[in-house]
């Protein structure tokens, strides 16, 4: 199938207007009103310029721009289709929420240096987006470096002992991991195929030993350890003594979804349907990323803390991107697309719920905040909607990539996975459910929950709510990332 | 004018370090200005050439009008042509930011120390671009000595360091002249090129072996590549922070150019590679030199002293491309020199602006240093992503074709060794970011007057490290066009 | 260490005795080194450049540029030993009391602080720079001396016709006033040449010969193609080859003489310009 | 040439070279290793180098060793090998 | 037998250069005594000379200074087989340069090395580091 391709500067624009905002925000850092509305402004134009993509996308052409041919062979290049759209929609439209929660929630707990805070927020966004519009490997590594070091300082707001410990953790698995495994994969691939180009087919095809094709392709899996896949995963709790906002964005949307967003791309791009398919890759990768699920969901279940909680649910949502990839069927790969923004918008519902209730009230732990329905109504509905979303019921967007999941998993004749599904969907509801129901209809324990209504700062409620509202609105309307899903997929099978 | 670059591009450091020298006696502030202009004439002839080199391809310079064989003739291809600007700019970038670091360390020596920075900057730019073999001796000698002289300046065990650099420099100068003599004795020329033309129907010559051999070794003591790497850590730790950040970037790239130039001019990539047969223990040498050079950096709790560990590993990455006998590796090799003297550089001028505020380099010395010196901090961030090598920093890219070369050398090894360098440096970068991020800075009089105030170097030193760390990603940004208009014709097309 | 060294030794000795199998023999007319370079210079260098010293010739002219960095190289040799040792605080510069020892009498009288000693010759001090005289090395090497210096310009201006030239001729002149350092002190040798006159010295030897150089680059020839001189000293470029080696032996010579003191300075003083040998 | 001549000398160099290691005295070192540079003159000279021999002469022999006596009044004689 | 006799008779010198290298050599890595090492350095590189100036050698040669060089016998023709190679000198009297610089830089270096540890042993100065 050829794709029309028209040259346009716009994806780098869109990469670097949030780069080009750094200085400003360094030298507004003494006027947190400025600074704040720069960010702001970064974002919506970001926003509208990914925006502005879309209807050429939706069209079926491909954005391209070429910024260094830095290696013969490989450039430095940008370019927008429907996967990466769908990817940079989803995290430039959060970046406009993340923004106004962060302002709340930072001015609330008066944090130390958020002048740093908000830079590195931005360079982390260039990065994402950047990932999104990578044309080649070598790009996507780029940006994806790029987002490990950015993120580092997010990780580490807080400098004390335990941000260090973590900071550690992170850099270890994160840097780690794509400097030992991506970086040497990367070049094999290099030195079999002579270009890294993103192709809809796979450039590894019809070269390389079938041994040597299994072990780049869990080289790259286990590689982009963003993407959390066990025994990988143990950087994400840890990270989650940043700042909530951090949390959110970052680690339920930009950076595992970058992660899961490179495997995808890897394995769509690089090795492609065909090659994995004739060299039987998806069946171990299925069952990687179905015990993955499977583990992430029992462990968030003995989880108090309520962000170690949902990130060990995060870990076992993630793996359904992979498994939907995995699958290898036009309906689970969409599926998995699909559930990039659809646990998207759940997820960082959920943390902003989370980061809410802290704000507050002070309190991290589940068992703490029984009965905290009552002092905050519109928080926990919100994330009551969240929660629907993630378990994958109706009204939620969840529920659509979950069913398109389910029908690949047919498709793909792969009954035990359909099972995994299922049992993980009961353990989502296991683990937000009970908390739910003692959120609104337990006596309170604590008696800071026994008076009226008080919500936090309406900085931090207007995004959740927000969220919550996508998140529903998503089931009704899943346009354009259903379509944008289904392009992609259209373009890899050719159905 | 722009025939006589080559002349220039030597002759003008030379004369003003004698200039210098004089005014040194008469009035000390003309010192500064008078090398800043002549090492700016430098890099502009250095650049003028590369862009003669690039129209005309290779150009010979006869000094005193005597034809080669006969006199001395300078030969600038692609290869030095590229070498060039990057020994000239370093230098002067390097010479404008120490500035104050200078008239801080040596308030009544300023004249000499000038003179012997233009000396040595001369050597070395001399080194990179003769085409006698001979002469090259004596500018090494040059560049060694002046060398000695600007290293011994320091700390207390500075001149026993520096001692101890000497004896092995003198070994290796020696060596090389003796490699020198033995090609004299069965070609009767002295002139690289003229060389290369006689050798081939003596490759079978035990003395030509021999004076390989001879001058590599010769030249690996100079550039202290692994086991004959004991002198470098001590000399280039204990030294002023002008003279580290000027000879650690410069002297261990030059002398590799040395070795790629023998072995590409001199004698020919079949003799090396397929006559001699050593090929492949030198490049295991490499993958012992990068992980020893690796872990003895984890050793280490002083920031100086680390990053001399990673000059003795990076020494082991372009060697180790050299030799691996493939075009790639080559590539690797070469563009690994400019770039790892770009990152040397601003790693080395990181270190001189501590040094110049905090007056320690130890990993105690450095807390807090994040929200003290944000500028140069974020050039240090800078240079070391690009030893780790990340995109789209310089040393990315010639990490790339290192390890694309290994891959294509089948030599796996070699890779893995470049891999497991690249992951200690991020254990050893971040350890050092750790530090200057996370503890507050510690005040030794006991009162802190500006807490988590600012408190940079002077404009004139951390402008240049900044432009040096601009410099990092420009370089990397643009390798595609390096490596297709300069390297890939500087290497012989026998290689593939 | 001595076991590593001993190992190092025999290795290298072994490759070195094993490479010198393939030598030409020894003393051979026929090996390459005699028949292909050394040829042209012996046969042509009169007809080039009009010196009969092919040395000199050899030297100064044809690799005039390995001449002139060597010239730099022991000129940075005087920067290096005065960077490093010379001491220029005067922490200790006037002690209280000070010895004066009138020379032909041997009268030493002492002065309190604030006297002084008018400048006279019949006097010399007396402190830690201070030799006990010697009459028959002093008077030896005065007299010496001056034949000493004339020998050395000599060597310097006759180099072109006999073995010899700048190096030689400096060194020579530069022993001389070591000489007089040695024979009397260094006080002395310093008073007749200062260390600013020395240091300046040093620099403008090697400028002379960098200048001439440049000056053939200025007149629109090669970096040191003496033949460029010819159009300025109005004699025809063979000569004018003559005439520019016999300019760059001179700021050779300079070069050496200046150096040679002012690392002896430095050393046998330790940089404290106090006492010789 | 005459290569006895030739031959002894250059026992007596290598000789004088093993003694200026060997003696265990700095100042005595130093006046070897003179000793040593003028034989070295010597042989080239016979050599015909007069050139080099010349300059090894006023050099080596000469300020070389000056130089060496200068350094080791500046620090100490006492060796230990 | 003969051969190896007459190979040791006609490179004899070489022998000998060798040997002053390997004495030069080894006492600049084993010696302990910082002036001892730079008696071996200085050593070292005279050896080389020895050996540049044995290449140079050319039997039935005389010195390379031409006779005749100006006056009524000027243009007398100049065989190159009358004169010994001069290129080795040329280059030697620049490395003996070379050496007497390197040599008065190492002494600077270990007057330094003195005035800070008050020996010249490198044990003993290793020893006082070690100390501190």
């Amino acid at each position: 199938m050829n794709m029309e391709t028209i040259i346009s500067i716009k994806p780098l624009l869109a990469v670097l207007v949030s780069l080009l905002v750094v200085p400003i925000l360094v030298l507004s850092g003494k006027r947190p009103n400025v600074r704040e509305a720069c960010t702001f402004l970064a974002a919506g134009i970001k926003f509208l310029i990914v925006l502005s993509m879309v209807p050429v996308i939706l069209n079926g052409t491909q954005i391209v721009y070429t910024i260094a041919e830095v290696i013969p062979g490989v450039a430095i290049k940008l370019r927008v289709d429907s996967f990466g759209m769908l990817f940079a929609l989803v995290s430039s439209s959060l970046w406009i929420v993340t923004s106004a929660y962060s302002i709340g929630y930072m001015r609330k707990l008066k944090e130390h240096s958020q002048t740093r805070y908000f830079c590195f927020f931005a360079l982390a966004l260039s990065a994402t987006i950047g990932v999104a519009f990578s044309a080649n490997l070598l790009t996507l590594y780029l940006f994806y470096e790029m987002l490990s070091f950015a993120t580092y300082p997010l990780v580490t707001h807080h400098q004390d002992h335990e941000a260090r410990s973590s900071g550690r953790k992170y850099l270890l698995y994160i840097v780690g991991t794509s400097i030992g495994f991506v970086l040497p994969a990367m070049l094999i691939s290099y030195s079999l195929a002579g270009t890294l180009d993103f192709s809809s087919q796979g450039f590894l095809a019809g070269t390389g030993s079938k041994p040597l094709i299994g072990l780049l392709c869990f080289m790259f899996l286990f590689g982009f350890a963003k993407a959390a896949i066990m025994p990988f995963h143990s950087w994400l709790p840890a990270a989650m003594v940043a700042p909530t906002p951090v949390s959110a964005l970052l680690h339920a949307v930009a950076v595992v979804k970058v992660g899961v967003f490179c495997v995808a791309r890897v394995l769509t791009g690089v090795f492609g349907t065909d090659l994995l398919f004739s060299l039987n890759l998806n069946v171990p990768i299925i069952y990687i990323a179905s015990f993955t699920i499977m583990a992430g969901s029992l462990i968030a279940l003995s989880q108090d803390n309520l962000k170690r909680l949902l990130a060990f649910s995060t870990i076992a949502q993630l793996s359904y991107i992979v498994l939907g990839i995995g699958l290898l069927s036009p309906k689970g790969m969409t599926g998995g697309m699909l559930h990039i923004a659809m646990h998207a918008f759940g997820k960082i519902t959920l943390f902003f719920c989370a980061g809410a209730i802290f704000v507050a009230t002070g309190k991290k732990n589940i068992s703490e905040m029984i009965g905290i329905g009552r002092r905050m109504p519109v928080t926990m509905a919100a994330f009551f909607i969240g929660s629907l979303s993630i378990i994958g019921m109706p009204p939620c967007g969840g529920f659509i990539s979950k069913w398109y999941l389910v029908l690949g998993t047919l498709e793909a004749h792969q009954l035990p996975i359909l099972f995994v599904l299922l049992t993980s969907s009961l353990l989502n509801a296991a683990y937000f459910m009970p908390f739910v129901y003692k959120a609104f209809f337990c006596r309170p324990e604590d008696a800071m929950f026994e008076s009226r209504v008080q919500e936090a700062p309406a900085f931090c409620v207007v995004p959740l709510v927000i969220t919550a509202l996508i998140s529903v609105i998503l089931l009704f309307y899943p346009q354009p990332f259903l379509r944008l899903a289904k392009m992609m997929v259209q373009s890899i099978t050719g159905v | 004018m722009s025939e006589q670059y080559p002349a220039l591009l030597v002759v003008v450091p030379l004369l003003s370090a004698l200039v210098v020298s004089i005014a040194g006696w008469i009035n000390k502030r003309l010192c500064f200005p008078i090398a800043v202009a002549a090492l700016g004439v430098a890099a502009w002839s250095a650049v003028g050439l590369l862009l003669r080199v690039l129209d005309e391809g290779v150009i010979v310079y006869k000094l005193g009008g005597w034809s080669p064989p006969m006199g001395i003739a300078y030969y600038i291809d692609y290869l030095n042509g590229l070498v060039l600007p990057v020994v000239s700019i370093v230098a002067l970038l390097n010479l404008i930011a120490n500035k104050k670091g200078i008239e801080q360390q040596f308030p009544d020596k300023i004249g000499p120390f000038y003179t012997l920075y233009l000396l040595m900057v001369t050597g070395l730019l001399g080194i990179v671009v003769t085409g006698d073999a001979f002469n090259l001796y004596v500018l090494l000698e040059i560049a060694a000595l002046t060398g000695y002289g600007l290293l011994a300046m320091g700390e207390e065990r500075a001149p026993l360091a520096t001692l101890n650099y000497l004896y092995m420099g003198t070994i290796g100068a020696c060596f090389y002249l003796l490699g020198v003599g033995y090609l004299y004795i069965v070609t009767g020329s002295l002139n690289m090129v003229d060389i290369a033309r006689l050798l081939p129907p003596l490759y079978q010559s035990k003395a030509v072996m021999a004076a390989f051999i001879i001058c590599m070794v010769g030249v690996w003591l100079k550039m202290a590549f692994f086991p004959l790497h004991a002198w470098l850590p001590n000399a280039y730790t204990y030294a002023n922070s002008a003279a580290s950040s000027l000879i650690a970037p410069l002297v261990t790239k030059v002398m590799i150019y040395v070795m790629i130039r023998l072995m590409l001019t001199v004698f020919t990539p079949e003799f090396a590679f397929t006559t001699l047969a050593v090929s492949n223990a030198i490049v295991w040498l490499a993958v012992i030199a990068i992980v020893m050079g690796a872990v003895l950096a984890l050793a280490e709790r002083n920031l100086k002293k680390m990053l001399t560990y990673i000059v003795v590993a990076e020494v082991g990455y372009m060697v180790g491309g050299a030799w691996l006998g493939n075009r790639d590796g080559m590539t690797g090799a070469i563009l690994h020199i400019v770039n790892d003297a770009l990152m040397t550089l601003c790693v080395f001028m990181v270190v001189g602006n501590i040094v110049y505020k905090v007056k320690g380099y130890a990993f105690e010395d450095l807390q807090g240093l994040f929200r003290k010196m944000p500028f140069t901090m974020g050039a240090l961030v800078i240079g070391a992503m690009s030893i780790i090598g990340v995109p789209p920093t310089c040393g990315f890219f010639s990490k790339w074709y290192l390890i694309v070369g290994a891959i294509s050398a089948g030599h796996y090894g070699f890779m893995a060794a470049l891999i497991f360098s690249s992951l200690v440096s991020v254990v050893l970068f971040f350890r050092v970011f750790e530090i200057c991020f996370y503890e507050p800075f510690a005040d030794h009089h006991g009162h802190d007057n500006h807490p988590g105030g600012m408190d940079e170097a002077p404009v004139s030193m951390v402008v240049p490290l900044l432009i040096v760390a601009v410099i990092l990603i420009v370089v990397g940004l643009y390798t595609g066009d390096i490596v297709n208009h300069v390297i890939q014709f500087a290497i012989p097309e026998t290689m593939v | 260490m001595k076991i590593i060294g001993l190992i190092i030794t025999v290795v290298t000795g072994a490759l070195l005795f094993y490479a010198a199998g393939d030598f030409p023999a020894w003393s051979d007319p026929a090996s390459p080194a005699s028949t292909y370079l050394s040829p042209h210079f012996i046969e042509k260098t009169m007809e080039e450049t009009s010196v009969p010293n092919i040395v000199t010739a050899v030297l100064a002219d044809y690799r005039s540029f390995d001449t002139m960095f060597e010239t730099a190289v022991i000129f940075s040799a005087g920067v290096v030993c005065f960077f490093l040792l010379r001491i220029s605080r005067r922490e200790d510069e006037e002690p209280e009391t000070r010895y004066y020892r009138h020379v032909l009498t041997g009268v030493t009288i002492q002065l309190k602080e604030g006297h002084k000693m008018p400048p006279s010759a019949d006097f010399e001090r007396i402190d830690s720079m201070w030799t006990p005289p010697d009459l028959i090395i002093k008077t030896g090497c005065r007299l010496l001396i001056p034949f000493v210096q004339l020998f050395g310009l000599y060597v310097i201006a006759h180099g072109h016709h006999s073995p010899g030239g700048g190096f030689q001729g400096g060194v020579i002149l530069g022993a001389s006033v070591i000489l007089l350092a040695i024979s009397h002190d260094l006080r002395t040798a310093v008073r007749r040449m200062s260390e600013k006159l020395i240091g300046i010295l040093c620099a403008a030897g090697v400028l002379i010969y960098a200048c001439t150089g440049a000056l053939c680059l200025l007149l629109k020839l090669n970096f040191l193609d003496y033949s460029a001189l010819a159009g300025i000293l109005h004699v025809d470029p063979i000569t004018a080859r003559s005439h520019g080696i016999l300019m760059v032996e001179i700021g050779v010579g300079i070069a050496v003489l200046a150096t040679m003191i002012w690392i002896y300075n430095n050393i046998s003083s330790a940089g404290r310009y106090r006492q010789g040998l | 040439m005459i290569w006895p001549i030739d031959l002894a000398i250059l026992t007596l160099v290598v000789v004088a070279a093993i003694g200026a290691l060997r003696v265990k005295d700095l100042l005595g070192a130093s006046i070897l290793f003179g000793s040593y540079s003028f034989m070295m003159c010597l042989l080239w000279s016979i050599m015909g180098a007069v050139d080099v021999a010349f300059t090894e002469a006023s050099v080596g022999a000469g300020v070389s060793t000056v130089l060496f006596v200068a350094a080791v009044f500046r620090t100490s004689r006492r060796t230990r090998d | 037998m003969t051969d190896l006799i007459s190979m040791v008779v006609a490179k004899y010198n070489y022998w000998i250069y060798i040997t002053l290298m390997m004495i030069g050599l080894y006492a600049i890595i084993a010696k302990n005594n910082l002036v001892k090492k730079i008696v071996g350095m200085n050593i070292f590189q005279t050896a080389i000379i020895l050996f540049y100036v044995s290449i140079g050698v050319k039997k039935g040669a005389t010195i390379p200074i031409l006779e005749h060089g100006h006056g009524p016998d000027a243009h007398h023709v100049v065989h190159a087989v009358d004169y010994i190679n001069p290129l080795p000198h040329v280059l030697m009297l620049t490395a003996i340069v070379v050496g007497v610089a390197t040599l008065g830089v190492a002494l600077a270096l270990a007057i330094r090395v003195y005035n800070n540890y008050n020996t010249l042993e490198e044990d003993e100065i290793l020893a006082q580091i070690r100390e501190k």
